[in-house]
């Protein structure tokens, strides 16, 4: 597993390559905990290369996705395939995601 | 050349047993593996790639951390019985249990925006059957092949 | 709150069995778990890092591929001992065995450009003791905590 | 573990994140033949990140290192902590390699 950071007009986007889960996760929340400290507000997740997230990968998104809206920006997610749907709509979190079929619907309007 | 055939049908059925080390970073490895085990008995599809791995990784992380505290000198162990019909995984931990009657719903509304308490309800819906011991350090999980109820899907 | 005590010093011995799956997934986590079991030992340096985990990653893969052909029915066994002075594990493939006593020197010039042959070579030059039993599907290593001997480096 | 790619003054990086053991040294070798067969001839290995290297590892920069060199091109490494320089001494792979202990070092001149 993997992330991979970049900017598209003033959007961090974070690419995870693999497993999100226990193992790693904490990886993924410092690297966007950091750029929120270094200012930064507008944030997207892409699924596309990912495998399977566990509770404790959702349990990182929910809490960067609080963090991030207590400073007043926003987490949005992309790029889910049909397994990490069915996920979030299992757990209802579809209800509390920003969530776009593809990267660029997500930095639509962003 | 010196490699077994594994071209042919596996037999009826397969049983063995793991013991893992207390290790989150041995999660994946071993999900990995017992994934590639179930694709020989023609587990595919979410079944495998969704039910079966994402609840074997949530089973045997609780395992790990919250019935071994993550104690390094505590192992897991992992008995597998596997056919074309069902897998049927027991994990067991050295820990002393919990009651697993008394776990939240993650998905009303007041408990949407917790970070945690999703674990136990992602393997009681993704598995087809989940039965605890009475002390609570020992599951055993049940997926057959055929999604043959819940989860009513597009097709 | 509910974790064990892990601050106090280990016990003087530690001594525990891990049963693999014969999958290369597994050997980074395994590592990674008996490096941190190590490092609780004051193992440290690069007679952790070098020695110890490369070593290690090395007599896992020759089980699990050679020994046991990659074959998912067959385990490797891994047993640990481990104080302050050294730690020892003994490792037991599913296999037939080999001869560890007819392996080519992969440094000699004719051999240098070779893509294998490496791996024993490292794991006797990492490893204090190395020691097949005859039928070669069983490995006992030693490796002291305390640089004893060889490798004459700059310190 | 992970490669990330990318391409300086018609050299191809790699930048090899955690091990590379047998679990993964494929996706390596995949990775520079692809380049190698798309026409790139000059590679730069870079191990900064990298945490050990096992037998099949070292097997897999051999045959790259042949392959490379069978079409003309030349690939360099750079960046081997204390340990992997240890390794690459200990089996003698040091005498076939051109190790650069900086990668503005392994590029200059390249
Ligand atoms: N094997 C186990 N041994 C002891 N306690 C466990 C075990 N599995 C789960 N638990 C308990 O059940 C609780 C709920 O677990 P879970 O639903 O996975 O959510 P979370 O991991 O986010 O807390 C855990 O916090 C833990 O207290
Ligand atoms: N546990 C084992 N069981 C059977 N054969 C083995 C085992 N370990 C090593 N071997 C044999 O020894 C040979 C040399 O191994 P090694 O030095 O690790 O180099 P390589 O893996 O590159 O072939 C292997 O090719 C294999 O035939």
């Amino acid at each position: 597993m993997s992330f991979h950071t970049s900017k598209n007009n003033g959007v961090v986007v974070v690419d995870v390559d693999g497993q999100l889960i226990v193992g790693n996760r904490q990886e993924l929340k410092q690297k966007v905990l950091d750029e929120l400290e270094g200012g930064e507000r507008k944030f997207l997740i892409d699924f596309s290369n990912t495998g399977y997230i566990d509770s404790s990968g959702l349990g990182v998104l929910v809490s960067l996705s609080k963090k991030i809206r207590e400073q007043g920006g926003e987490l949005r997610l992309a790029n889910l395939n049909e397994d990490l749907r069915t996920l979030f709509e299992l757990t209802k979190l579809d209800t509390l995601f920003n969530i776009a079929d593809t990267r660029e619907a997500a930095l639509t309007g962003f | 050349m010196a490699k077994p055939d594994i071209g042919g049908a596996p037999p009826e059925q397969s049983v063995f047993v793991l013991e893992l080390p207390s290790d989150p970073r041995v999660i994946e490895g071993a999900v990995g593996y017992l994934s590639d085990r179930l694709r020989a008995y023609d587990f595919d599809g979410s079944r495998l790639t969704l039910n079966f791995r994402v609840g074997m990784a949530e089973v045997l992380a609780n395992a790990m951390i919250y019935g071994n505290g993550s104690d390094p000198d505590k192992r897991v162990r992992v008995e597998v019985e596997l056919s074309r019909d069902a897998v049927s995984v027991q994990v067991q931990d050295e820990g002393t249990g919990f009651d697993p009657g008394h776990v939240p719903d993650p998905t009303l509304p007041e408990n949407l925006d917790l970070c945690g308490g999703r674990g136990i309800f992602l393997i009681r819906t993704l598995m087809d059957e989940v039965r605890y011991n009475d002390a609570g350090n020992c599951v055993r999980l049940v997926l057959r092949r055929d999604e043959s109820r819940r989860r009513a899907s597009g097709e």
